[in-house]
């Protein structure tokens, strides 16, 4: 099999592009494609280190699921959060919504 | 069904009418339809397990259900710090399965009743109908309580909630007011039903607390299914007092009975319980509460009979229950032959079968007291179902007439009800026969012959003091027999037979299908449940195994009770009393009716007797004076004048105005000390804050990176400096 | 071969990958997305994780990545994607992301040094779809995270169609 | 090796197969991967040329029941139509309009074709037939289908036309409505059987076809696929009126009929799904003694269940489109919400039958989940009349109404 160092650095591979695509991208579906690509990365981590270490309990399994639970919620609020932006604002360029600054 | 969730359907049995309680009480008790739609359903799921269980037991067998009762029990509460548990469960064994199956039924048939009594969806709808529903619910899920409880206490714990909705139902036209003083008011009544009852309760509590002293468990099995326990309690003698002490308990436990099952001499809360509405009454009468008392000690009996051998010389417990119970059959016969109403007649036939049943227990007839207590639920049930459909019908006619001051409940208003409410006569007159024990057909003569016979065979084969107790029962039983019978005649001859005697009854109709359903219902069982009761050997025949029930029920004993040989002379002594009773009444009041304004035939023949008797020995009255009055005078000149004005009081003023003067002070230090500290420090806060704002800059991305770069600077020198 | 396989769907996962935090074009980045979800799945294979694999299909490339390609098609004009995909501040970005890549490589290299083959893989238990299935209900193990886990969507659901609704009334 | 049977004839034929690869040498390794290649092959084949009897079956019922008689020139009675059409196809130009996104647009119709065929992976044909027994047969089922909603974005969106688009996510939003039902009720088999994979679940049906145990299931599923192939009623897909011609507009030659494929696979393989969800698969009298007639069993079961399918789509009229969805949301999702809860208490009210459990043994199941389901059918139709006759009040009452308003405008 595959050594698990090599799953392992795949992962943080996929997760280091999905954080630039976080920090980088201007639109805010783009960001949470790219934060949809870290909840995968962090996903493929759980389940290598499931196949690797404890493969007789379902231990990453259970969490996997869990992960995929919120990544579902979350983009499904996260998707709700930026239409109803759009609809006030007619963009979604993140480094425009500035609403935080005083 | 496997039976790990067998086990758990016992104390699933009273969680859909609690469930059905919280539910109207919180939920929806403006939704009318919704309100006795829950209720109803949570009966029929209570009736579902109920069933359920029955049809796993007697695919079991009897002997195993005995000895393996399904149910089951957890750790409740810790003893003697987490070393013991006290042990909370439930379980279902023989006598269990037979209150399975009749109390959700009559439960069931009053519940749904109700919903035409009620008045629903007419204009005589009453006005806390949710509520009412409520508490049935709240009743239902008491008893079955108690009927599965699988040990005192939790036993005690339905006990209690029943003694409760009995209160709040029985007050339930709270508000009702009569224009003769005198009258008992609904609201007088709960309130005596309650403190009735509490007195035989504190005295059943004794008896649980010296239980639990002695033997260190409430659990049946553990008490009543180990004959060394048992032996134990019936040999050693209560120090101080020539008896034993599963005597001195049995008796402690009898006086609750006393107390919920209506026996003399705390027997006047039941008649005046029937100001609560009908469904109420049979609720109490049949199913639930008076069934309660019984069913207890039925449960209780191998505790209460410890020591005794069948034949033998009876226990302390015993005697008492074989004097009272018959001395109260015979009491309360005599009472109800003088009264006009017609629920009170009832009530007193009921206190009169309660007494029955005691008795029998008295000369040891377990079973027969258990059987008789099914079969009476059954008909009385169906009788004060007749009955408030007879009211029913009674206050149709009364708003038909627009007559609101002729008594609706007294029977001598009534009369000729006969072709106006056929499927009600035709109820009320099997519930009645079978009330009185017309052979062969009804099941009231089952159950009842079966004591009779026992306590003949008490009298004659009883050794030590059996004979004489048996003799007691037995004569004091048959007469009490004879007087049922004839009574029973005259409500009957007066209610229905003859011709209308006022505007009411001329114009009274048939109840709505919901209200007839469960009378024909109660009246299917009021014939059939005896049937599973025929002796063995009956007329000398011999039919084989067909006594169901006692070889059911009889399981239960740890000794199973023998059948008792077929004897002429108890069963001719029964048939005779009935037909005479039967009899005397036919000639009194249906071969000649009472016309309207005729006074009721048996006033002339009796005289004075009937006056007392009407006033039921005036016990309301030497009650009121001797226990009522004093009490009220301690708690107005003693406890309301001198302590609580005096002493509690003028402590409270004076430790108010102390306070109010140290706070004075305190004010002082708060406002100067802590408010400017607290001041003081928000401005510099204030101050800082100005300071920092300016490093933010509203970018999201550019917050998450750069702190990502000081994580990861940190991380860096982390590994590359500082381990080094 | 399933070092040519694990290479294929590696390549299939960073290359999608790539090509969502890169393409200017947000269609096209779903669609990258896709294929790097697909790739990902493909490694759940190679993991014996078949039930994660149909999962990560169903959830992420049957839900999820529609409700993005949605979302992107209603908060954008159909043919005008081409406007400036990133930042002022990539470099930063990349920068940042580069060392967090480094620094999680040095740890992995700690403990798991990269050059050693994968040898006594330990085996997998009999069925670890219905193992997986048991602990999520039960009592000792993770009933009550799923349970919340149920709530958690739920209060999702509700929460974006209510954030999402269209308001009439102003 | 056994002898050869023609009963276990699937069988018979890979034991010959194996023998002759591996008297010419081969290691078994490739063996191996041969066998599986060839079974990839095979199952691929399947469809495909199931797909050419359907196509000329449904041609011909088709024109019955529009009281005419369908293709009848090429072969006996037009049985060989299918040939030349298909010739037709392939030699037809495939023009790719301009400023389309070449990669997605190439990719899309294939796509739609592929997701329906990999569900032919996990289908037993006879009881040792599939090919991969999956675990997870059931949820592989559900994953491969999600593709196909890909199929049709990728192809609304690429063809860079507003029309296509428009049609594409309506195509979705019925899709994806439809998948949540379907995916329900699927959980059903799966909770009666006790496992994922199909092949357990042909084999659980030994003791009743689970279309008796749950036949609301079985209507769901398939009121849902009939929707999820996007056939009458639910062809809101190619409304030509509305949207000229859905999705697939701008494709033509051989990508067009790709999608086109893929609807017609689609239609019988759920069809297939459904057999074997419901139908008891290969089962059959006599199949135990000879697995051979498996095959045939479950061909007859799911040609019976397409015949239906072609029924209702030459009967009913489409539905606007938030009547489609309406129907979903409103009615089938929370319908299998329930059916999911009550079948699952009703399946644990009853212990479930050992393998070789009696008839007698098997009635109370069989009885408390029929029941139920009666049950929940009259309770359905009763909530149904009410809403309808409130609906109906609305109407009369909005009726009324209307030619006050009208006069007051006029």
């Amino acid at each position: 099999m595959v050594p698990l160092s090599w799953y392992l650095i795949t992962s943080a591979l996929l997760f280091c592009i999905g954080l630039y695509g976080v920090f980088a991208r201007r639109n805010a579906v783009a960001v949470l494609m790219s934060i949809e690509l870290m909840l995968n990365a962090v996903n493929l981590n759980l389940v290598a280190f499931w196949r690797f270490q404890t493969p007789t309990r379902p231990v990453g399994l259970a969490f996997a699921v869990f992960v995929l639970v919120v990544a579902a919620a979350e983009a499904a609020v996260g998707l709700a959060l930026i239409l109803s932006i759009y609809r006030q604002r007619k963009h979604i360029v993140v480094e425009d919504l500035d609403l935080l600054k005083l | 069904m496997d039976r790990e969730l067998l086990n758990l359907l016992p104390i699933l049995v009273p969680i859909p009418p609690l469930a059905a309680f919280f539910l109207i009480v919180l939920f929806t008790n403006r939704v009318r339809w919704l309100s006795h739609t829950i209720a109803v359903l949570a009966t029929i799921i209570s009736l579902g397990f109920g069933v359920v269980l029955l049809v796993n037991g007697l695919s079991m067998g009897a002997h195993d259900l005995a000895h393996h009762p399904i149910g089951n029990t957890i750790e409740w509460l810790p003893i003697d710090g987490f070393s013991n548990w006290l042990q909370m469960g439930a379980m279902t064994d023989p006598l269990t399965m037979g209150m399975l199956f009749f109390v959700p039924t009559a439960i069931f048939c009053i519940i749904f009743y109700s919903i035409g009594y009620m008045g629903y969806g007419t204009e005589h709808e009453d006005r806390d109908y949710s509520r009412f529903f409520a508490f049935l619910s709240l009743f239902a899920a008491g008893m079955f309580t108690l009927v599965v409880a699988d040990n005192l206490l939790l036993l005690f714990v339905g006990w209690e909630v029943m003694g409760l909705c009995s209160y709040l139902l029985i007050g339930f036209w709270y508000d009702k007011n009569y224009d003769d003083p005198d009258k008992t008011t609904p609201r007088q009544a709960a309130v005596k039903a309650f403190i009735t009852t509490r007195i035989g309760d504190v005295i059943m509590l004794l008896g649980i607390a010296y239980l639990y002293t002695q033997t260190g468990t409430l659990s049946f099995a553990a008490i009543l299914r180990d004959e060394q326990v048992l032996h134990q309690l019936a040999t050693t003698l209560v120090p101080g007092m020539g008896i034993s002490i599963a005597g001195l308990i049995g008796l402690l436990l009898f006086a609750g009975t006393v107390g919920k099952s209506a026996q003399f001499p705390l027997h006047v809360w039941l008649p005046d319980a029937m100001e609560g509405p009908t469904p109420v009454s049979a609720m109490i009468h049949s199913a639930a509460m008076v069934s309660a008392g019984v069913y207890m000690i039925v449960r209780m009996f191998p505790l209460l009979s410890a020591g005794w051998e069948h034949g033998g010389p009876p226990t302390a417990p015993m005697v008492a229950m074989g004097l009272i119970g018959a001395f109260t059959a015979l009491f309360a016969s005599t009472i109800a032959l003088a009264q006009n109403d017609v629920k009170r007649v009832l009530a007193y036939s009921t206190i009169a079968q309660l007494g029955y049943m005691v008795a029998a227990l008295g000369i040891g007839a377990y079973i027969a007291a258990a059987f008789h207590l099914i079969t009476h639920a059954f008909f009385k049930a169906l009788l004060f179902l007749g009955s408030g459909s007879i009211i029913h019908g009674m206050e149709h006619g009364a708003h038909h007439a627009n007559d609101h001051h002729t008594d609706a409940q007294d029977m001598l208003n009534m009369g000729g009800l006969r072709t106006k409410m056929p499927w009600t006569f035709w109820t009320f007159l099997i519930g009645g026969l079978a009330l009185s024990g017309l052979p062969l057909v009804t099941a009231g003569f089952w159950s009842k012959d079966e004591i009779l016979a026992e306590s003949f065979y008490a009298m004659t084969h009883g050794a030590g003091g059996l004979a004489p107790l048996g003799a007691w029962v037995f004569i004091l039983l048959a007469v009490s027999a004879a007087l049922t019978a004839f009574y029973t005649m005259r409500q009957i001859g007066l209610i229905f037979w003859g011709k209308p005697r006022t505007k009411l009854s001329k114009h009274a109709h048939e109840s709505s299908w919901t209200m007839i359903l469960p009378l024909v219902i109660l009246a299917f069982f009021a014939i059939t449940a005896g049937w599973m009761g025929i002796p063995d050997d009956f007329m000398g025949l011999e039919l084989g195994e067909i006594n169901f029930f006692h070889h059911f029920a009889g399981a239960s004993l740890v000794v199973h009770p023998e059948g008792i040989t077929f004897n002429w002379i108890p069963l001719l002594t029964s048939v005779f009393v009935v037909l005479l009773g039967l009899g005397g009444g036919y000639l009194i009041y249906w071969k000649e009716p009472v016309k309207a304004g005729e006074p009721d035939p048996l006033v002339k023949p009796l005289g004075r007797l009937y006056t007392v008797l009407h006033n039921k020995y005036y016990f309301d009255e030497f009650y009121q004076a001797a226990f009522v009055e004093p009490t009220k005078w301690v708690a107005a000149k003693v406890v309301y004048e001198w302590m609580d004005r005096g002493i509690i009081d003028g402590i409270l003023h004076f430790v108010g105005r102390t306070t109010g003067g140290i706070a004075t002070y305190v004010r002082l230090f708060d406002v100067h000390v802590i408010n400017g500290g607290v001041d003081w420090l928000k401005d510099r806060f204030l101050d800082g804050a100005r300071e920092f704002r300016t490093i933010q800059a509203g970018k999201i991305q550019e917050y998450m990176w750069l702190s990502l770069l000081i994580g990861c600077a940190f991380a860096y020198l982390l590994i590359f400096v500082l381990s080094r | 071969m399933t070092y040519v396989v694990f290479g294929l769907f590696g390549i299939l996962t960073l290359g999608g990958g790539i090509l969502v935090v890169t393409s200017r074009n947000l269609v096209r980045a779903a669609a990258s997305l896709v294929l790097s979800f697909f790739g990902i799945a493909g490694l759940y294979v190679l993991l014996e994780a078949g039930f994660m694999a149909a999962a990560q299909i169903l959830i992420y490339i049957g839900a999820i990545a529609i409700l993005i390609i949605f979302a992107v098609m209603l908060t954008q004009r159909v043919a005008a994607g081409n406007r400036v995909a990133m930042n002022s501040q990539w470099p930063w970005a990349l920068l940042v992301s580069a060392l967090t890549f480094a620094l999680l490589v040095y740890i992995i290299n700690i403990v798991w040094p990269l050059g050693i083959r994968a040898e006594n893989v330990p085996v997998l238990a009999a069925d670890p779809t219905r193992g997986l299935g048991m602990a999520l209900v039960d009592w000792g193990q993770y009933v009550l995270p799923f349970e919340v886990a149920s709530i958690l969507l739920l209060g999702a659901m509700v929460g974006s169609i209510f954030i999402a609704r269209e308001q009439h009334d102003d | 090796m056994d002898s050869f049977e023609i009963a276990n004839l699937f069988y018979s034929i890979g034991q010959v197969w194996t023998e002759w690869l591996t008297n010419l040498g081969l290691s078994p390794e490739w063996l191996s991967f041969t066998n599986k290649a060839m079974g990839a092959v095979l199952l691929t084949a399947l469809p495909v040329m199931i797909v050419c009897v359907t196509i000329m079956g449904e041609r011909k019922i088709i024109g019955r029941f529009q009281d005419r008689l369908g293709p009848n020139r090429v072969g006996p009675c037009g049985v060989l139509q299918t040939i030349p059409d298909i010739f037709k196809l392939l030699t037809k130009e495939i023009i790719t309009p301009t400023k389309v996104d070449k990669v997605m647009y190439n990719l899309a119709p294939m796509l739609s074709v592929v997701s329906v065929i990999l569900i032919w992976a996990v289908i037993p044909l006879a009881s040792n037939v599939v090919g991969v027994d999956l675990e997870i047969g059931a949820l592989y089922f559900v994953a491969v289908s999600s593709f196909g909603t890909l199929a049709v974005l990728m192809a609304g969106w690429s063809s860079n036309n507003k029309y296509a688009l428009i049609s594409a996510f309506r195509g979705v939003a019925q899709l994806v409505s439809y998948e949540v039902p379907l995916v329900l009720t699927l959980l059903i088999p799966v909770l009666l059987a006790g496992t994922m994979r199909l092949n357990g679940i042909v084999e659980a049906q030994a003791q009743g076809w689970y279309v008796l145990l749950a036949p609301i299931s079985m209507l769901i599923f398939f009121i849902s696929s009939t929707a999820e192939v996007g056939r009458s009623p639910f062809d809101l897909l190619e409304a030509d009126s509305e949207i000229v011609a859905g999705f697939n507009i701008e494709y033509s030659g051989m990508r067009f009929a790709m999608f086109f494929l893929g609807e017609f696979i689609h239609a019988f393989t759920f069809c297939g799904v459904i057999a074997t969800l419901f139908f008891g698969g290969w089962r059959g009298p006599f199949v135990d003694q000879a697995p051979a007639l498996g095959f045939l069993y479950f061909l007859i079961k799911m040609f019976a269940i397409y015949f239906v399918h072609i029924w209702i789509r030459i009967t009913m009229p489409r539905l606007r489109i938030d009547h489609m969805l309406n129907l979903s949301w409103k009615f089938l999702i929370p319908l299998s919400l329930v059916n999911l809860v009550v079948m699952s208490l009703a399946a644990k009210l009853v212990q479930t039958p050992a393998m070789d459990a009696t008839l007698w043994q098997l009635l109370p199941r069989w009885g408390i989940l029929l029941g139920t389901n009666m049950v929940m059918i009259a309770g359905t139709f009763m909530i149904l009349g009410t809403v309808s006759r409130r609906e109906r009040h609305k109407q009369e009452a909005a009726r009324v109404l209307e030619p006050v308003a009208s006069g007051i405008q006029g």
